[in-house]
């Protein structure tokens, strides 16, 4: 087991993780059906990235996220039952059906918002952690981003002004090895994305992205660092995404087997499961317990999601302004 | 000339038969190839949604994947229209032009201006547009009137296939800059499309219909909107001129002028949101330079002052829509 | 109220009073103090023109510089206004916004549409615009329009010192996403400025000059020129009412289109270019909504469509004159 | 004396600098007097930079400049005459008085043009850089920034861009300290702008821009390497600015006797002028009548500057557009 998680937040940390994957085990199945409208990008496969990192936050924290947003809403707390709302173009969703798979944000639980636009979290967090700066809170901003967006002016700039005003903020890079089907070995020219951390005078550090524990133990102590004044730092955490880049992707440019291999020997839950069961605190029935809980908290968002009325014509026009 | 492509067929052959004609004719943008340093395919996306696909094999080294570094590589193919290249730049969605905008605006479009006459810039940034998709707020705008607005650029918008080839093989052999917007609807559109090379003068409108009751002065996407509500309202007995201006900037007034001399009657359709829009822009030339022509009130069809909503049910309420369009002749054929 | 200040000193008043008013104001941008991490005086700059200046010392910890990242900063500006703060992000010269303007019209402006009205972003970006200082074409523009076309954004354009203050004000108070557009040149316009504190609500005109014959709608800068032409107009017995809509968005259309409807007669005065401008768009919006009461074409008077000319035998011509605009009011009142 | 530079190419240095020099000085009495319009940022004491580098380059080289551009035209071999009567407004201006101190260019030497964008340039010169390699020439792309610019996101993106496509550019940093009143001990979080180069997988180097001969000798390195293919140097140039931002400026930013003390003990031109004259074979009395050239010259340039008519009206609307 780990020092510093105790049975019931490793209990949690599963739940959540396996709550991601069920919905996006789920949103995968019925895309392809045509039900669902617009582009999906799934995060299957990285969830001990968004629960590794989300686990040391608190709701007054804030994360900003990307086009690949569940797997952060998830971990940070929104409601997954809205988000499948959302993503179906419901009126019930998390925003209305205003906003759906690229847009989901939940103030109320310091989710900023999946962004359309590649890097826009990065400045973004910077001001929710400049923020509680000014505000003499211990609260950070976490910005999780890919690594093409690492190659974006917008991250670069973040890193470099939370530095400048020793931000309590974390750089998180996902890297999946891929942007679209660009993979970064092509578009980041130096070995590694956490090798940008001394360009702005901040600690770069790697970790392997299956592994929650690593994760966890590495972004607990950046969180801590920031808590305490110590300024920003640049956590690469390396993974893969199991789906193409977005659903319909017939990921051509992968190697053959690539995830398979992925899937039956690295996989998040798998090793998570592995390693929680291993001195028999928790039991394999507990954790299968959960899976079903899941399953049907998911099954249940679906029905309910198709069952939901969309938005009504009135709503086009409101929520632009506070007051126009 | 029965052949017919699609409108993404159309600038896909466009860019290829320029290509093979014009050696310093490169393309760039994100995966434009798509696969680059990855182990499976190379080509393996030819574009975002596959309008540059085929191009890598055949011209070696002259299509570029790039990194997310949107005005990196837009500046990049500025910089390299100033040395002699004829760069054509994808934007993938005209929505990122925030990330990159300066280096078209201050850059590309001022240098001929700001070094006396001395610089020429003939750069192509192609870009998606448009609602539709349920691609929501950051991938559906139309931003085309930003474009107009800035001197120094030139903006086309083709309503179908046909168009797109012409005006695209004009762009890259124009000699400033150029930002050419491709209505992700339209992609799948058909039309008849000469297989030999040709290219579309800019600043020549196109008349879709012609019509003595009412002027529709339509962009891009909207011309096909404004030529179906033109042909239900036929059947009511009013008849329509459908103009499609085909490029924003330079813009042909003088059709537009000349149909509302005729008609007097005046509906312009955009799907951009109405302020400081197209429509404004069209509507005060008109009220400026026909206004002794006009009968009736210029009614303006466009979008409302609301970011592009996802769900479908409000996406399709936004765009507007024949009946719309109908609605709105109507109103300034009644106008006494 | 006789007291005298510039537009400059107006602004700076507005910020000192509402920082002192609500801890949660803070104030970032590049040399907003000036002298950061130099060996000399903190606070060296105040602005680069000084329109900051003594709030660092006053207000320690809320007036921030940063580094030339205006994407980053002005996006911390729109993370901090999310959670919980109102800060005011100064872009220097707006011309810059091609570096940062996802931050602004991508993100700020669409949250509380994207994320169903559940988010407010009170953050103001205030800006130096306009020609006139022989800046040359990439640190004189306009682009208000660009701004006002955003669903989700407001727009301010004070012409005179007591608008700047007030309006300053109220747009630090505001809920919504605010870009306030100080114009250059009015920076050492004196005029009377209460010391007390007060707010100009948002899309109310002010009729800066009554009169019957002819309607002239102007913005920022140009407010001064049309009153200037008026003045001289009246003396050739044609009397103007001058309309200064304080706010491109929300625009106080009622005001223009009563005036209207009393004039018949329209000349609309806009610094920018004229291509999908803010002359464009009062123009479609009387034309369609106040044409009966028109008796003559809508003229507008804007610069030409070319980047702002260096040298100042150009710039000057470029500007909207006085005598433009009197050549304007003339020929719509003579128009038969 | 240099091992790579004969005695023609330290006497045709000495004049570049020295008609920088000149012509800063000249501009800054004149901007005094109120007789120059707009805004003007001088490059005095930065020469041995603009020189060590653009001795490297030809005509069909790039450079691509910034708002503080005087010197690194000059330096790329624009007509001191034409300079000058574009920074006073006048048609016989380099620009035909259109572009102004902030928009010098010239492309028929190869100067891309001063810019008003911090950080503009980086971009443009990747895409020089782009042509050159595209059509197989060996022609580099050079683009000066200063530290304020290193921050700038375009630059980033450029280096980036730079080192995926390999491309012959160099990225020369001109870190005089400031940007503005803003100290580059603030704004920069690293130690140097050259520590910035790994993160883009370049190389990084640092050299005393007052010492012409290091300047050139870590330029002509970094230009060689990018004619062979070796792809993007990053080179920082420490050195100073001898005037204000701009005409103007206070300077009170800055410590008191800051300039004087440089301006005695380091100045390029005087480093340069002992140097060269150490062994004899270039006298004092040689590099006196340079002075004496240069000062006619910029005289001259001025004399005309003032006399030279202003644009024709006509000139407004014209060269927007090569057709339109
Ligand atoms: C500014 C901008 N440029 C391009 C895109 C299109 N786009 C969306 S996702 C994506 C790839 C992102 O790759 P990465 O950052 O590695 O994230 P991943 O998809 O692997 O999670 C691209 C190019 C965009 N949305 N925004
Ligand atoms: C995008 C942008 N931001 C801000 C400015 C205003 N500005 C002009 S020069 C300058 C400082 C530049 O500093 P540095 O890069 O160190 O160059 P230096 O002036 O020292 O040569 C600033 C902030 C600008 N012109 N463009
Ligand atoms: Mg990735
Ligand atoms: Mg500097």
């Amino acid at each position: 087991m780990s020092e510093t998680l105790n049975r019931e937040s490793l209990l949690k940390a599963y739940r959540i993780m396996r709550t991601i994957r069920e919905f996006e085990e789920r949103v995968h199945t019925d895309f392809a059906t045509g039900e669902i409208p617009g582009f999906v990008h799934l995060y299957a496969g990285e969830e001990a990235s968004a629960t590794g990192v989300c686990m040391h936050l608190t709701g007054d924290d804030y994360i900003a996220s990307t086009h690949r947003g569940h797997g952060h809403c998830i971990a940070k707390g929104v409601d997954p039952v809205g988000m499948m709302a959302e993503i179906w173009g419901k009126a019930t969703g998390t925003c209305k059906g205003k906003g759906g798979s690229m847009h989901i944000a939940d103030l109320s639980v310091g989710m900023l918002g999946a962004n359309g636009i590649v890097g826009g979290g990065g400045p973004l967090i910077c001001g929710t952690a400049l923020a509680a700066k000014i505000r003499g809170t211990q609260d950070v901003g976490v910005c999780f981003f890919g690594d093409g967006a690492s190659n974006q002016g917008t991250i670069f700039e973040a890193m470099n002004l939370a530095a400048v005003w020793k931000l309590p903020a974390i750089f998180v890079a996902e890297n999946n090895g891929y942007a679209e089907a660009t993979s970064s070995k092509y578009s980041v020219p130096c070995e590694n994305i956490a090798d940008r951390a001394p360009a702005f005078g901040m600690p770069g550090v790697i970790v392997d992205g299956f592994d929650f524990f690593a994760v966890h133990k590495a972004a607990g102590e950046a969180i801590r660092r920031a808590r305490e004044g110590g300024g920003p730092t640049l956590l690469e955490v390396k993974l893969s995404r199991y789906y193409g880049h977005f659903e319909g992707d017939q990921q051509t440019y992968r190697a053959p087997g690539e995830v398979q291999k992925l899937r039956e020997t690295k996989d998040c839950l798998l090793q998570f499961r592995r390693r929680i069961t291993a001195d028999g605190e928790i039991t394999n029935e507990q954790l299968d317990a959960i899976d079903r809980e899941v399953k049907t908290l998911i099954d249940d968002s679906v029905v309910r999601a198709k069952a939901d009325p969309k938005p009504a014509p009135a709503d086009l026009l409101t929520d632009v302004y506070v007051s126009y | 000339m029965a052949r017919k492509i699609t409108y993404q067929q159309a600038i896909n052959e466009a860019l290829d038969q320029e290509m093979a004609r014009d050696p310093r004719v490169i393309i760039m943008g994100e995966d434009n190839a798509g696969g680059a340093g990855a182990p499976g395919e190379e080509d393996a996306w030819g574009g975002v949604l596959g309008v540059t696909k085929g191009l890598f094999h055949k011209y070696p080294g002259r299509v570029l994947d790039t990194p997310i570094s949107e005005s990196g590589y837009v500046g990049a193919a500025v910089g390299a229209a100033c040395n002699g290249l004829r760069p054509v730049a994808e934007l993938m969605f005209v929505d990122f032009i925030g990330v990159c905008f300066d280096q078209i605006y201050n850059q590309a479009a001022k240098f001929r201006y700001m070094f006396g006459g001395k610089a020429e810039t003939p750069v192509v940034i192609r870009a998606m547009y448009g609602a539709g998709f349920r691609a929501a707020a950051q991938h559906s705008q139309c931003l085309y009137n930003m474009f107009t607005h800035i001197p120094g650029l030139k903006v086309v918008v083709p309503s179908n296939p046909y168009d797109a080839k012409g005006l695209l093989i004009q762009s890259i052999r124009d000699n400033d800059p150029v930002i050419f917007l491709e209505h992700k609807v339209l992609y799948t559109m058909e039309g008849e499309v000469p297989e030999e090379s040709y290219a579309i003068p800019f600043g020549e409108a196109n008349v879709a219909r012609e019509g003595d009751d009412v002027t529709i002065v339509a962009f891009g996407r909207m011309v096909n909107q404004a030529l179906t509500a033109a042909a239900a309202l036929q059947n009511q007995g009013i008849h329509c001129e459908v103009i499609d201006p085909r490029t924003t900037s330079p813009l042909d007034e003088d059709t537009i002028l000349e149909s509302v001399e005729k008609t007097g009657r005046l509906v312009i359709v955009d799907e951009s949101t109405p302020r400081c829009s197209m429509a404004s822009d069209i509507a005060g030339i008109v009220a400026q330079k026909a206004f002794g022509a006009l009968k009736a009130p210029i009614e303006q069809v466009t979008a409302p002052h609301v970011p592009v909503p996802f769900s479908d049910a409000l996406e399709d309420l936004y765009v507007p829509s024949p009946a719309r369009i109908e609605a709105a002749v109507t109103r300034v054929k009644e106008y006494r």
